[in-house]
């Protein structure tokens, strides 16, 4: 445990630490011009990611026990971060004069970053809620509508029941094992012993809860359609994100027992079906990318199914793939009236002929999230089903395939009203382009999207 | 029943109450107490489990769930202070107009 | 350095990206010289391709790179180059050349012209990707593709909302296509865990195979080529697509795209070959939508919508060649085809453009003095599409008809009997036409005779082209050519001696049809007025066409018209396909709104969730105890 | 007399604990929230006894300090402040009651059949430790955590003076 060790890897944590704490000072001392605290909380960011990048293959375990570091939590550290910072530039028009939210921004990274360097329950936890409690204020930030209130509260009662969910299993299983190590977790997934499984599934319900798979995804459509763009784009990636890889790190590589083949089985594919399905009927576009994120969350938990040495590869590829689409789509919806109007599905009618570009982005990401070849929605999927097929549930992989095809619908009407129907008047009237650095955002999303799909096997061999 | 086994009932049955709490009650005020119960309940097994292992691991992680529960009730409080000011109810249903 | 072949489809997106990103500031002159110009730099590298692949003999391979590599199995972007991708890589860059050639001149006035050369381009790029790769891949990424260019450039004039819901028709079906498409695609990669087509060829080359269902492959596949090639039923997309600028009728809906399904079977036809369940759905689907589309065809009045019928129904003809195994013989009639629907589409143009944008047959007439160029290039391209000897149509159909009629892989006398009634319907629609446009005496608005001109040169040149190649592309013996790659199908030597009949049979075939049209058709739409004023000049002769028009109105035309309409239009496409389509999209959204009453909002409901999930999770996680 | 020290205090830990349920089953029932406070922090504090008894004095200082001291007074006062005799008083259950009531119960039953028929750690009831041994633990083993909670805090405290803030500029 020196000190060198601490400063080192921990790094990136102490960058974004520091931006957090810059943040607050530039508060207190009143600056609240909204450019300055952007540019502080990417500059953090990408501190912290250029960091883990000139410490690749850097391992080491400050606190034994209790938090290390490798290239596996470097890389998912880096590549999450990476994807928080389109979330950053697009909300610069929304949240210029909110200065806290990108100190709670930045926080809300730390505890991601703490996540994924977890060695024993103690981290994780305080890990997940220091990622949490500053998205449950994110969501009701920026007030544009009294709905995002509500929303802050369900969010904040269901996700504070997930907390006492993961503390009871966490509690069962202290109890059983006498200690805390995710080590130790991991061996107790295979346990038959009652006292075991009890604790492993009331953990996994709480990632269930917490990653929004039916029937614990019901605040993930409210909590969605109440925040504002930037936020529902930020939970829908980073959040979602952090949960996944969470509940990766509790699963380690070990394969899947019987005990949980059932619950990573049926409840992500049920996830699929219902998130497909209601996802029809939308006409908000947070709501149905809402719903789609709870189908989406379903294939994630599906990649569990698969052998545990290429399970991490085809996560973060989905994840990539997965976010990079969503932030495309939310930083390319032009800026309307007010954050409804631009939020209605039929204020994209006609959007193509009003800017062609802003309609290729969305089409391009609802063509991907559906898993259209050749976009990187499609290979993420394939790597998944494919896993999932050689760990031998050939069943379950069609299924889930049937299930998927259910969300083409969706995706397609989207396209639909932006290519092939005629614009709601009004809605086109009030309509402005996005700011130049939502615009940025997107076109960074864009080069990142043709990277994968241009390159998915160069991406996958860095994972 | 011995010491331990009533010890955990009773934090099984806390935690079950917390949630009860949260799916019956219609105050919203309440409905957050609830969720201390619930972690209450968590704090008694965890104590129990640390004083019966002797590992002083459970015991950190319940002064950790003290912080956060203080934490959870420092955001939640002001939340629900900002829907009473919109709506002048403290009932859950009456906030329910996002759904679909 | 770049090969060849990956030049080839690369320089039409060069040009898409030149046009569409610079086009505008650059100049109408650059975008044409650039739109059309690179298409042709392509041909030209095709031809050379071509000739290095008839000096070597081995297909030409170009790896570009390995898209991705998942668990041992890689993808490899790769183009392919045989005798079967050559012929359909020339096509494209021919024809899709000499119709950028016409655009120069149709679009002439258009404020979007740099944009609609980028578009046309990027279609030529998807085109030639989807001809040129080698794995299903890249062909599924090139076919997606070309679906794309064609929405962009029929939504080019789509402001008018009523064509809306045509490109949802055509949106809703092709998607419908492709899931099958998809599915077929996991299917034979699960099966031999490669997609390159020639691979999984030659896996069928010794057999039937165990490892997967051919028929189920096949017929999954054919779905995806339904969707693409107009196929019913899922055929309703292509006549509304004529909403588009006429070039892009011509190219895309008539010339290239539309044939990519059949390219699709012909280029399986390893598989296909052992899938004699799949054939024989081929050669169904086929045949009936080759007859129910020539009857939609007898009846229609707008100039585009029959010519659109018109091929529906010669697709149709094409896919009772693959179905019956004359695979060789289906892409003869993918090339013919080509020449002379362009011509027809393209004549079609210069005649809606000399007419200020008028489309109704019914307003037409006398043109041929008019726009001569156009009345003779129309009227060869007729007569090569109605099977007039010796044009290209005549060599491609009579083939199709001979297979229909003898292969010994789904061949039969009914077939035949089904295909000659179709070809006799095409030449008396098509001859309909080509006497209500130009022959008759003019009924045209007296406005817009007034402006009645000849099109450019840049249009008409290009109609002189495609007549000649239409009235000469028959002598190419294309099936004997694709021999080595595409076996033909196998006839009973007992059958030999029916050749000849049969092919004097076809051409009697397209003479009534001649013969139909301009007895009834030949003197203008008023039989009525022109019976009268006739009756006291040749009795019986006019006796005569009185007996026939009555026979067509009271046994053909009434009966073809009802079945055509009430039938197929009423019945098939808006109940059966809309009301399938309907009402599956009712009942998925009825079970949405089930499950989003689920959501009521309330808290207390929701954590309620969170409780049973729980106890149900943890209650059955005992089962292992 | 020692023998009867020692009962007692097992005698106590049973009193509170079932004192603490009944606090606990009390929040449900009563109707003003101020009173389910009240009950709250009874709980709280039988909690804290149980917790002394057991002899695990720092927790129970904690529990008393920290949850009664801090937390619940802030919510006393936001009871005090948000005093709204609304439908939630009159009406104080939602219709989830009975079924909520029913999965209640099934989830103590559930999670106690797993704690029953499960394995537990190997009791090492000797080693008892006190405030030393934590401390010296706390110190050496994890100050890791004891630093993140001050994030946490941090992050909270900029939470909520976010909520109050923008809830004043936006009115």
């Amino acid at each position: 445990m020196s000190g060198e060790a601490i400063l080192i890897a921990m790094m990136p944590e102490h960058l974004l630490l520091a931006g957090i704490v810059f943040l607050i000072v530039l508060e207190i001392a009143g600056s609240t011009r909204g450019s300055q605290l952007l540019s502080v909380a990417v500059v953090a960011a990408a501190a912290a990611i250029a960091a883990m990048l000139h410490l690749q293959g850097y391992s080491a375990a400050p606190f034994a026990g209790q938090f290390s570091v490798g290239p596996g939590p470097f890389l998912a550290k880096a590549v999450v971060l990476a994807l928080a910072v389109p979330v950053l530039l697009m909300a610069r028009d929304d949240f210029a004069d909110d200065g806290p939210f990108y100190p709670l921004l930045l926080s809300s990274l730390y505890g991601f970053c703490l996540m994924m360097s977890a060695d024993s329950f103690l981290t994780l936890f305080l890990g997940l809620e220091i990622m949490s409690v500053p998205v449950y204020v994110m969501v009701l930030l920026a007030f544009r509508r009294p709905e995002s209130v509500e929303a802050a509260l369900k969010y904040l009662v269901l996700g504070g029941t997930a907390t006492a969910l993961f503390l009871m299993g966490i509690s069962l299983f202290y109890g059983g094992k006498g200690t805390l190590a995710l080590s130790a977790f991991t061996s107790a997934l295979s346990s038959t012993d009652p006292m075991a499984t009890t604790a492993v599934v009331l953990v996994l319900v709480a990632f269930f809860l917490k990653a929004a798979i039916v029937p614990f995804h019901a605040w993930a459509p409210d909590a969605y359609e109440g925040a504002s763009i930037p936020v529902t784009a930020f939970m829908a990636t980073v959040v979602k994100a952090g949960v996944v890889l969470a509940a990766l790190r509790l699963f380690g590589t070990a394969p899947v027992s019987p005990l949980t083949i059932d619950l990573l089985a049926i409840l992500p594919l049920v996830s699929i079906v219902w998130g497909n399905l209601t996802a029809m009927r939308q006409t908000s576009f947070r709501r149905m990318i809402a719903y789609s994120s709870i189908a989406h969350a379903g294939y994630l938990f599906y990649a569990f199914l698969g052998a545990g040495p290429g399970r991490f590869q085809a996560v973060v590829f989905y994840l990539i793939a997965y976010a990079l689409m969503n932030l495309l789509a939310f930083a390319s919806i032009p800026s309307g009236k007010d954050d409804t109007a631009r939020d209605n599905l039929d204020s994209m009618k006609g959007l193509f002929h009003r800017s062609p570009y802003a309609a290729l982005m969305i089409g391009m990401a609802m063509l991907s999230l559906a898993g259209i070849p050749p976009f990187p929605g499609f290979v993420a999927k394939f790597l998944i089903f494919k896993n999932v097929m050689a760990a031998g549930f050939t069943l379950y992989a069609v299924l889930g395939l049937v299930g998927s095809y259910l969300g083409i619908y969706f995706y397609l009407r989207v396209i639909q009203f932006m290519f092939m129907t005629p614009a709601a008047q009004p809605a086109a009237a009030a309509e402005r382009e996005s700011g130049h650095l939502a615009l940025s955002a997107g076109a960074i999303c864009l080069v990142g999207t043709v990277l994968v799909a241009v390159f998915p096997g160069w991406v996958m061999s860095l994972l | 029943m011995d010491k331990l086994q009533f010890l955990v009932f009773v934090s099984v049955a806390l935690f079950a109450l917390g949630l009860l709490g949260v799916i019956v009650r219609r105050n919203l005020l309440v409905m957050l107490m609830c969720m201390e119960l619930m972690l209450n309940g968590v704090n008694l097994s965890l104590v129990s489990f640390a004083q019966q292992t002797g590992t002083a691991s459970g015991a950190v992680l319940v002064f950790l769930i003290f912080v956060v529960a203080a934490a959870e009730i420092a955001v939640a409080i002001p939340i629900v202070l900002l829907l009473v000011r919109r709506k002048r109810t403290l009932e859950t249903d009456a906030y329910s107009d996002l759904k679909g | 350095m770049l090969h060849p072949l990956t030049l080839i489809v690369v320089l039409p997106l060069l040009g898409f990206v030149l046009n569409g990103g610079f086009g505008n500031r650059l100049g109408n002159r650059f975008v044409t010289v650039v739109g059309c110009g690179l298409p042709i730099v392509s041909f030209l590298l095709t031809i050379k391709c071509f000739l290095d692949l008839q000096a070597g003999g081995a297909p030409l391979i170009e790896a570009a790179y390995t898209w991705a590599s998942i668990g041992g199995r890689t993808f490899d972007i790769s183009l392919y180059f045989d005798r079967l991708s050559a012929v359909m890589a020339l096509i494209v860059t021919g024809v899709g050349s000499v119709i950028h050639v016409y655009s120069t001149g149709y679009m002439h006035d258009d404020k979007s012209y740099p944009r609609f050369f980028a578009y046309l381009n990027l279609f030529l790029f998807f085109m030639l990707t989807l001809v040129l790769g080698r794995s299903l891949l890249v062909l599924f990424v090139g076919w997606e593709g070309v679906g794309l260019a064609s929405y962009l450039l029929i939504g080019f004039w789509f402001e008018d909302p009523v064509n809306a819901r045509a490109g949802k028709k055509a949106f809703v079906t092709n998607r419908i296509g492709d899931a099958g498409f998809l599915l077929g695609m996991f299917l034979l990669y699960w099966a031999f865990g490669t997609l390159d087509m020639d691979k999984i060829n030659a896996a069928f080359a010794h057999g039937p195979v165990t490892i997967v269902s051919a028929s189920l492959a096949g017929i999954l596949l054919f779905i995806g080529a339904t969707g693409k090639s107009a196929q019913i039923p899922l055929h309703v997309w292509l006549p509304d697509a004529m909403a588009g600028p006429t070039p892009v009728s011509a190219l895309i809906h008539a010339a290239t795209m539309v044939t990519a399904g059949v390219y699709l079977v012909a280029r399986m036809s390893g598989l296909y070959l052992q899938a004699p369940e799949a054939s024989a759905v081929i050669t169904v689907i086929g045949a009936a939508t080759a007859l129910f589309a020539a009857t939609i065809a007898l009846v229609q009045t707008d100039i585009k919508k029959v010519l659109a019928y018109s091929t529906v129904s010669q697709l149709g003809f094409m896919f009772v060649a693959l179905g019956v195994g004359a695979y060789g013989v289906g892409i003869f009639h993918v090339y013919t085809h080509a020449f002379f629907k362009a011509c027809l589409f393209l004549g079609a143009g210069s005649v809606i453009h000399a007419l200020s944008g008028e489309q109704d047959i019914r307003k037409m007439g006398g043109l041929a003095r008019r726009i001569p160029i156009t009345f003779w290039t129309f009227a060869i391209a007729t007569a090569a599409i109605a099977g007039i000897p010796p044009l290209a149509g005549f060599w491609s159909k009579d083939e199709i008809l001979w297979n229909a009629f003898a292969s010994s892989s789904g061949g039969s006398t009914a077939l035949w009997a089904v295909m000659a009634a179709t070809a006799l319907m095409t030449a008396f629609y098509m001859f309909r036409l080509l006497w209500l446009v130009f022959l008759t005496p003019s009924r045209m608005e007296p406005e817009a005779e007034h402006h009645v001109h000849e099109s450019p040169l840049s249009m008409t040149g290009v109609l002189m082209i495609l007549a000649v190649l239409s009235a000469l592309g028959g002598f190419v013996s294309l099936p004997h050519f694709l021999e080595p790659l595409l076996p033909m199908a196998k006839t009973p030597e007992a059958l030999h001696h029916y050749e000849m009949p049969l092919l004097i049979l076809s051409v009697a075939i397209a003479a009534a049809g001649l013969i139909g049209a301009w007895l009834i058709f030949g003197k203008g739409l008023e039989r009525a007025n022109g019976l009268a004023a006739r009756f006291a000049s040749v009795h019986r002769l006019l006796f005569n066409k009185y007996f026939v028009d009555e026979i067509y109105e009271r046994f053909l035309g009434a009966p073809l018209t009802w079945i055509s309409d009430t039938v197929f239009l009423r019945f098939g496409d808006r109940f059966l396909l809309d009301g399938t389509l309907n009402g599956m999209a009712r009942l998925a959204q009825r079970t949405a709104g089930a499950l989003s009453r689920v959501q009521a909002g309330s808290l207390h409901r929701y954590a309620f969730f969170v409780l049973v999930g729980s106890i149900a999770c943890v209650v059955w996680s005992f089962r292992h105890g | 007399m020692e023998a009867l020290l020692q009962n007692l205090d097992t005698l106590l830990v049973y009193v509170f604990g079932v004192a603490a349920l009944v606090a606990g089953a009390l929040m449900i029932v009563l109707r003003h929230p101020m009173q389910v406070a009240m009950a709250l922090i009874s709980a709280m504090v039988f909690l804290g006894g149980v917790y002394g008894l057991l002899g695990v004095h720092f927790i129970a200082a904690f529990q008393v300090l920290i949850y009664v001291g801090a937390v619940m007074v802030f919510m006393v006062y936001a009871i005090m402040l948000l005093d709204v005799r609304d439908k939630s008083y009159t009406q104080r259950f939602s219709r989830f009651l009975v079924l909520g009531i029913a999965g209640a119960v099934i989830f103590v039953g559930v999670l106690v059949y797993g704690f029953a028929h499960g394995q537990h750690a190997s009791a090492r009831a000797s080693v008892s430790f006190g405030l030393q041994q934590f401390a010296s633990a706390f110190l050496n083993e994890y100050w890791l955590h004891f630093e993140l909670t001050s994030v946490l805090l941090v992050a909270a405290v900029v939470a909520a003076m976010a909520v109050i803030r923008g809830s004043k500029r936006h009115g």
